[in-house]
């Protein structure tokens, strides 16, 4: 077998890697609610397995047997799932480029470590068997995600995938936080999917099939139809191609949180900490940016169109807004959670300044250390017995020693510290943006410091100082009740099968940034991904100034809170006595929900109120105006005389139709053979027209 | 029924032989049956086994039942009917006179019709039921090629004249008895069908003479029978089990259950129409004993047996052996075992008898697919053994244990 | 045999009528249910005389008759059981006294 | 062989209106039974055994049975009480319709040429050739069949166990 057709039947058997997390998910659902060890295992096996697989992939993807490739690797496999007529089709397929190779890879990773921390998070639920069947159906549609090859499958999986996160984040719907941010994230999402789906609709109109490649000149597929797609204009000035982007971009900026539609992913921390790092690392939010890599194409179709400065905005201020939002945050999830609409907005500015590679590799290396840091915040709340406000945690260095070095790691590797994987990934962002324009690169370079900034104070909240566990409640925690008596127990280390996975993860959060390195002959992972994109001119400004501002806001950090670390759960933060209205105005989060309250919902309710009133007063007014002429003529009617035939009608009329209710009444009689009858008659009349005819 | 239409003409010729000494009308007839016409041909050929199911197997009927008072005799330790010829021989006869004498009651608030129709249709299926059975080598009234089908379609349709008589007798142990009846023989049904499955997979054919002839061959044509495989064996025993219950035999007669219900359905009846029931209920018997012969007796294979005249009669004298052997268990067994309790037989049928054998028709899957015998023999027994040990275990309620005498010792 | 096939089609025409006219007319439901039974074997005759006159190399009319007469099993089975169900709760399986549906 | 299709067809008929005219519940099931054999004997006549041998093996060997049961556990046990009618109140309704439809039926069939079809040829089919189709061109009309009767079974069984398990 050549390399060529083993590529084919690699990419035929695509189906196979979310085919065992589905089968696992069906098995689960089946299982009783005792058997949870069988039903963790399968999950954790299966997910093995499909990692397994990926690799086999990935690495086909790298090189055959004549080395290394140097262009894009990329073969589809399709299938008509059902025939319209004769000619037209639904066809469906699996793709195998280097993209569906990478994204796999880590889906199936980093989902494998994620399960097996949540083994320990969720010891003691009662619900284990359907939290990993979920766990497992919501692995199988990510990787359905990433290896489609058909722009509808993508959105069923898609729409997988929002299924899962809603059933997840409420979990727990017994809590109503969790009830309300389970309806709040599908709602929030279901909008940028209503942009979703216009787009693909536009795209099937356009270019007649939703195959993505088809390596049929006869029959392209819809990526293969760019050039002629950008010479079609389509809406608000743009060619197809750009308006079919810019609708698709809508449906990620409901998955991927950008600006206006991120409010669903901090709420939902509400779900298991092991699901807020599967949300937020592997499956869900980098669903909206894989997407938009799978249809890069469509994006740099038309090279002056707005569509590529729109994307390259909206994640420049979602960088820059949630980054300060995290800086004021106590809760150690909502921190995070702030990061990862900060880091997603990274990934979408480097999409719009149009580094494929820089996005999609950012998402690679976030993926492992955003990992990292939920599961450890895990570790953390599990070790300090369900405690959530980092005000009320400190000093856990000593308590929990790997979980802290392991923490530190991501942390570090997240502020982009230099040679950890963050910081190799962010370069190269910040450079691409740099020669697109120079605003946006100082915006990120600033939400680079912050991020820096945010991260160090939640180590030296966490894991330094005094413990303060023991302290009154500080008014407006988010300790869960439930576990008020444990609130004076010792913190203490995590057991094995979850401080593993982070351990495991810190390892790839330091190295895997050496990918992408440009000092060994150019950027190895751009060379795979897009080998086509032209690499950035290296400047020395960007790199020492990013290096500059990750290793200021480290020092910064230390020194408001490092120096002198917090003695009591009730002290207030530092930052807030020096600058109280920016912090409170941080820390409610730019007053997002509010002004959504006030703008979004008011509306409705003037619209609401409109309408009442213009029902009220149009509507009846010229009833009534009716009315009163009626009831003018009728008076004159009724002088003039003939009283008998305008009551008389009336009543007859009103008789005629009570009498039709009635007897239209009777043929709804609840008598079968009733029914049965007038079916068999209507057959009797479908013969005779047959008999005549 | 090839056989049979070379049978005839040769038949007849030896008719006309007989019949050639008559005086003045001996040799034009003769001379008629010596070339007959195609018609005559037909009509003998279809006589033939008609004939043969009539008489032969009523009369067998008849005896049976003297051989079963008798053995029941033995077995309470008593003697038995010996009063009417030597040892009782003509003993068969006197009761068909004595039921055909006596009065014919039908209650007065009896469905009349359906009570008359009822006798009348008990014998039907059990007659019909014996022209699927092969007798001979090449010796089967009907070659049907569905014919075990059309056995188990026949036996369903005993179940009626069951219900009918129960029902039309307007008595409450009638009805009882009937609903019993069709309980039991509806579900009893079931495991025995898949019991047959099994034997019909290896062989490949409904056709109960090819099954038979499947069977010979081997040493003194006898290892090749069914029985002598562990499937075969696990399907003989099922299917014996079913028969019984089927033809309503001790310990399956709860539907006639004397201790509880009177006589169950035929409690109404008297004379010759209970006589009706007896034989119908006793053909049913005898010839599901055939058929279970022909599917796993190996039919008529024995040593000796085969084509030909010689190796015909001889078959035909092992099928009849054969078939005295399963009567001579059918009494042992009902003079040996106690009556199956009605909430027992159910739950014995649903739990353990169908199970198994949808075991067996997997074990027959493993013997299809293991080409190597002694790997096949291994796996197919172990197979078997593993899950008749599981289904007793779950089917056992109680725990047997010696008894303990709380007073007494 | 010398019957051509409409005599089939009319024999199955006329008893696929008496299945009707029971089915329609008849309140108790298992006689009901007896009708529709009727016009099941009605319909499957039709297809055997078919198969027997026309189509007699393939075995398509066979396997649809084999598959009609399960699909009429299952339904006699759920019917009746639906009838039993009916009794327990109206006492009856008139089908002219079960009317809650009734608008 | 004209005879035997028109002694059957006389008993499938008169089975047939026996069966959906009686009185007595017990008398309709039994002349359903007697309509069962008739149709039975057509396939054996149309050389269709096997449909045949199906046909007596499920109509009468089940569905008959089964609805002997219903009968005796929706009924006083002797059945008598049936309906007091001969044909219910609305006898003309279903009697009208039904002449319509067969008239109809009757019409079309004489119209058609293809009524005066006479056989062609003669087909028996062999019990094995059902078989193997069965397992591999039908087989998943076949598995899904086995699916359906499953079904059926369970639901059943599920219906009529209801009141039992609402008083647990």
């Amino acid at each position: 077998m050549d390399h060529a057709e083993y590529l084919q039947h690699l990419a035929r058997q695509q189906w196979l890697i979310p085919l065992f997390p589905l089968v696992a998910a069906a098995i689960q659902s089946l299982l009783k609610r005792p058997a949870r060890k069988l039903s963790a295992a399968l999950t954790i096996i299966t997910m093995g397995l499909s990692c397994i697989l990926a690799v086999r992939a990935l690495l086909a993807t790298i090189s055959g047997p004549e080395g290394i490739h140097h262009e894009v690797i990329r073969t589809v496999f399709n299938f008509t799932w059902f025939k319209f007529s004769d000619t037209s089709s639904l066809d469906l397929g699996f793709i195998l480029d280097p993209l569906t190779a990478g994204m796999a890879m880590m889906v199936a990773f980093v989902g494998f470590w994620i399960f097996v921390n949540a083994t320990g998070y969720m010891h003691d639920d009662e619900n284990f068997t359907r939290f990993f069947c979920f766990l497992s159906l919501f692995a199988a549609s990510m990787l359905g995600l990433v290896i489609s090859n058909n722009l509808l499958l993508l959105f069923m999986c898609w729409e997988l995938v929002g299924l899962c996160s809603y059933l997840l984040i409420g979990f727990w719907y017994f809590k109503p936080s969790a009830a309300a941010a389970m309806k709040k994230a599908f709602i929030t999402t279901r909008i940028g999917d209503v942009g979703f789906f216009l787009g693909i609709l536009m795209l099937y109109w356009k270019s007649g099939t939703l195959l993505l490649y088809t390596h049929d000149p006869l029959h392209p597929g819809a990526l293969e139809q760019v050039g002629a797609l950008a010479q079609l204009s389509g809406w608000w000035g743009l060619s197809v191609a750009s308006t079919v982007a810019f609708l698709l971009f809508i449906g990620a900026m409901g998955k991927s949180a950008q600006f206006p539609l991120h409010v669903w992913l901090p709420d939902a921390m509400e779900g298991p900490t092991p699901v807020s790092a599967l949300i937020h690392a592997a499956t869900m939010v980098a669903a909206g940016v894989f997407m938009v890599g799978r249809m890069y194409p469509l994006f740099t179709a038309e090279p002056n169109a707005w569509v590529m400065d729109f994307v390259m905005w909206i994640g420049c201020f979602t960088a820059v807004f949630s980054a300060t939002i995290a800086v004021a945050q106590f809760d150690i999830k909502r921190v995070l959670a702030y990061s990862t609409c900060s880091q997603l907005g990274y990934m979408v500015m480097a999409l719009g300044a149009g580094s494929l590679a820089a996005g999609q590799f950012h998402l690679l290396t976030h993926a492992f250390f955003k990992a990292l840091l939920f599961l450890g915040a895990g570790c953390v709340i599990i070790g300090t017995h369900h405690e959530q406000d980092m005000r009320r945690m400190g000093g856990l260095r000593k308590y929990m020693p790997i979980t802290c070095i392991c923490y530190v790691i991501g942390m570090l590797a997240l502020s982009g510290f230099p040679l950890t994987a963050g910081f190799f990934s962010k370069d190269e962002i910040l450079l691409a943006t740099f020669h697109r324009n120079k605003l946006a690169w100082g915006l990120g370079t600033f939400a680079a410091f912050l991020t820096a900034l945010y991260m160090t104070r939640q180590i030296f909240m966490v894991f330094f100082g005094r413990w303060r566990g023991g302290d009154e409640d500080p008014g407006h925690g988010h300790g869960d009740k439930a576990h008020e008596d444990h609130r004076h127990h010792e913190p203490h280390e995590v057991p094995w099968n979850m401080w593993l996975p982070i351990a495991v993860l810190s390892v790839f959060a330091l190295f895997m940034g050496w990918l992408g390195t440009p000092w060994y002959g150019g950027n190895l992972f751009q060379q795979y991904l897009a080998p086509e994109e032209v690499a950035s001119v290296h400047s020395d400004l960007v790199l020492w100034l990013s290096i500059g501002v990750g290793l200021l806001g480290i020092v910064l950090g230390w020194a408001i809170y490092g120096r002198k670390t917090m003695e009591h759960a009730t002290d207030e933060d530092p930052l807030s006595t020096a600058m109280s209205g920016l912090f409170t105005f941080l820390n409610r989060k730019w007053y997002i929900d509010e002004l959504y309250e006030v703008t979004v919902f008011r509306f409705t309710a003037a619209c609401a109120m409109f309408c009442r009133l213009f029902d009220k007063l149009v509507v009846d007014g010229v009833l009534h105006a009716i009315t009163w002429g009626a009831w003018a003529i009728s008076q004159i009617f009724r002088w003039v005389g003939d009283e008998f035939f305008i009551n008389g009608g009336f009543d007859s009329g009103c008789e005629s139709v009570r009498l039709g209710g009635k007897v239209l009444a009777k043929l709804q009689s609840g008598r079968v053979q009733n029914y049965f009858r007038v079916l068999t008659l209507g057959a009797a009349i479908l013969l005779l027209v047959y008999f005549f005819t | 029924m090839d056989q049979v239409y070379k049978v005839a003409p040769q038949l007849l010729k030896f008719l006309s032989h007989l019949l050639g000494w008559l005086p003045w009308i001996g040799k034009p007839l003769a001379a008629f049956l010596g070339n007959p016409p195609a018609w005559l041909v037909m009509a003998v050929a279809i006589a033939i086994p008609i004939l043969f199911v009539v008489a032969v197997f009523p009369g067998i009927f008849a005896y049976t039942t003297l051989v079963e008072r008798k053995a029941l005799g033995r077995i309470q330790n008593r003697i038995g009917p010996n009063r009417v010829g030597r040892w009782g021989i003509l003993q068969p006869i006197a009761d068909g006179v004595k039921l055909l004498t006596k009065e014919d009651i039908v209650p007065r608030r009896a469905d009349k019709f359906v009570h008359f129709l009822a006798p009348v249709i008990a014998v039907i299926p059990s007659v019909l039921l014996f022209s699927v059975v092969p007798v001979g080598a090449g010796l089967v009234p009907v070659n049907l090629n569905i014919g075990i089908l059309f056995a188990f379609a026949v036996s369903t349709a005993s179940v009626l004249a069951l219900f009918m008589g129960g029902w039309a007798s307007r008595n409450k142990f009638s009805l009882l008895g009937a609903m019993r009846a069709v309980a039991q023989v509806v579900s009893y049904e079931v495991p025995m069908v898949l019991a047959a499955v099994a034997v019909v997979m290896v062989v490949g054919s409904l056709s109960t003479l090819r099954i038979a002839k499947a069977q010979s061959g081997g040493f003194l044509n006898v290892t090749n029978w069914f029985v002598f495989r562990p499937w075969g064996f696990v399907g003989f025993v099922l299917f014996s089990i079913g028969a019984m219950a089927e033809s309503a035999r001790t310990p399956f007669d709860i539907p006639e259950a004397e201790s509880e219900i009177i006589a169950g359905y035929h409690t109404e009846y008297s004379g010759f129409k209970f006589a009706l029931f007896q034989m119908g209920e006793y053909l049913a018997s005898i010839a599901m004993a055939g058929i279970t012969v022909t599917m796993f007796l190996g039919g008529y294979n024995g040593p000796g047996s085969g084509p030909g005249i010689l190796g015909g009669l001889i078959s035909m004298c092992w099928f009849f052996v054969k078939l005295a052997f399963m009567i001579a268990v059918n009494i042992w067994i009902r003079g040996t075992w106690p009556r199956v309790r009605v909430d027992q037989l159910m739950g014995f049928a649903w739990k353990v008898l169908l199970p198994m054998s949808i075991v067996n028709i997997i074990a027959v899957g493993f013997w299809h697919y293991l080409t190597i015998r002694p790997i096949a023999w291994l796996v197919t027994t172990l197979w078997l053994v593993v899950w008749f040990v599981v289904l007793s275990k779950l089917a056992a309620t109680e725990k047997f244990a010696p008894r303990t005498y709380r007073y007494a010792s | 045999m010398s019957i051509p096939l409409g005599h089939y089609l009319m024999l199955s025409a006329f008893l696929f009528a008496i299945g009707l006219c029971g089915a329609l007319s008849r309140k108790n439901a298992i006689i009901v249910l007896i009708g529709i039974e009727i016009m099941f074997n009605a319909g499957i005759l039709n297809l055997v005389a078919f198969w027997h006159y026309k189509y007699f190399t393939t075995l398509t009319a066979q396997m649809f008759a084999i598959f009609a007469i399960s699909i009429a099993a299952a339904e006699s089975a759920v019917g009746l059981a639906l009838v039993i169900a009916i009794y327990r709760f109206y006492r009856s399986v008139d089908v002219d006294e079960i009317t809650s549906l009734k608008g | 062989m004209d005879t035997i299709f028109w002694i059957l067809s006389a008993i499938t008929v008169i089975g047939a209106v026996l069966a959906i005219s009686l009185r007595n519940l017990i008398h309709c099931v039994l002349s359903l039974i007697l309509f069962f054999l008739g149709i039975a004997g057509h396939y054996f006549l149309l050389r269709a055994d096997f449909l045949g041998a199906v046909q007596i093996l499920i109509y009468i060997g089940a569905v008959a049975v089964l609805m002997l049961f219903a009968i005796m556990l929706t009924r006083h046990v002797t059945g008598d009480e049936g309906p007091r009618e001969v044909l219910g109140g609305k006898w003309w309704a279903g009697m009208g319709t039904a002449i319509i439809i067969a008239g109809l039926l009757w019409a079309i069939v004489r119209k058609d040429a293809l009524a005066q079809a006479l056989p062609t040829g003669v087909a028996a089919t062999s019990v094995a050739e059902i078989g193997k189709v069965l397992v591999t061109d039908w087989v998943v009309p076949f598995e899904a069949m086995a699916v359906l009767l499953t079904a059926a079974l369970i639901g059943a069984v599920v219906i009529a166990l209801e009141e039992i398990i609402r008083k647990r």
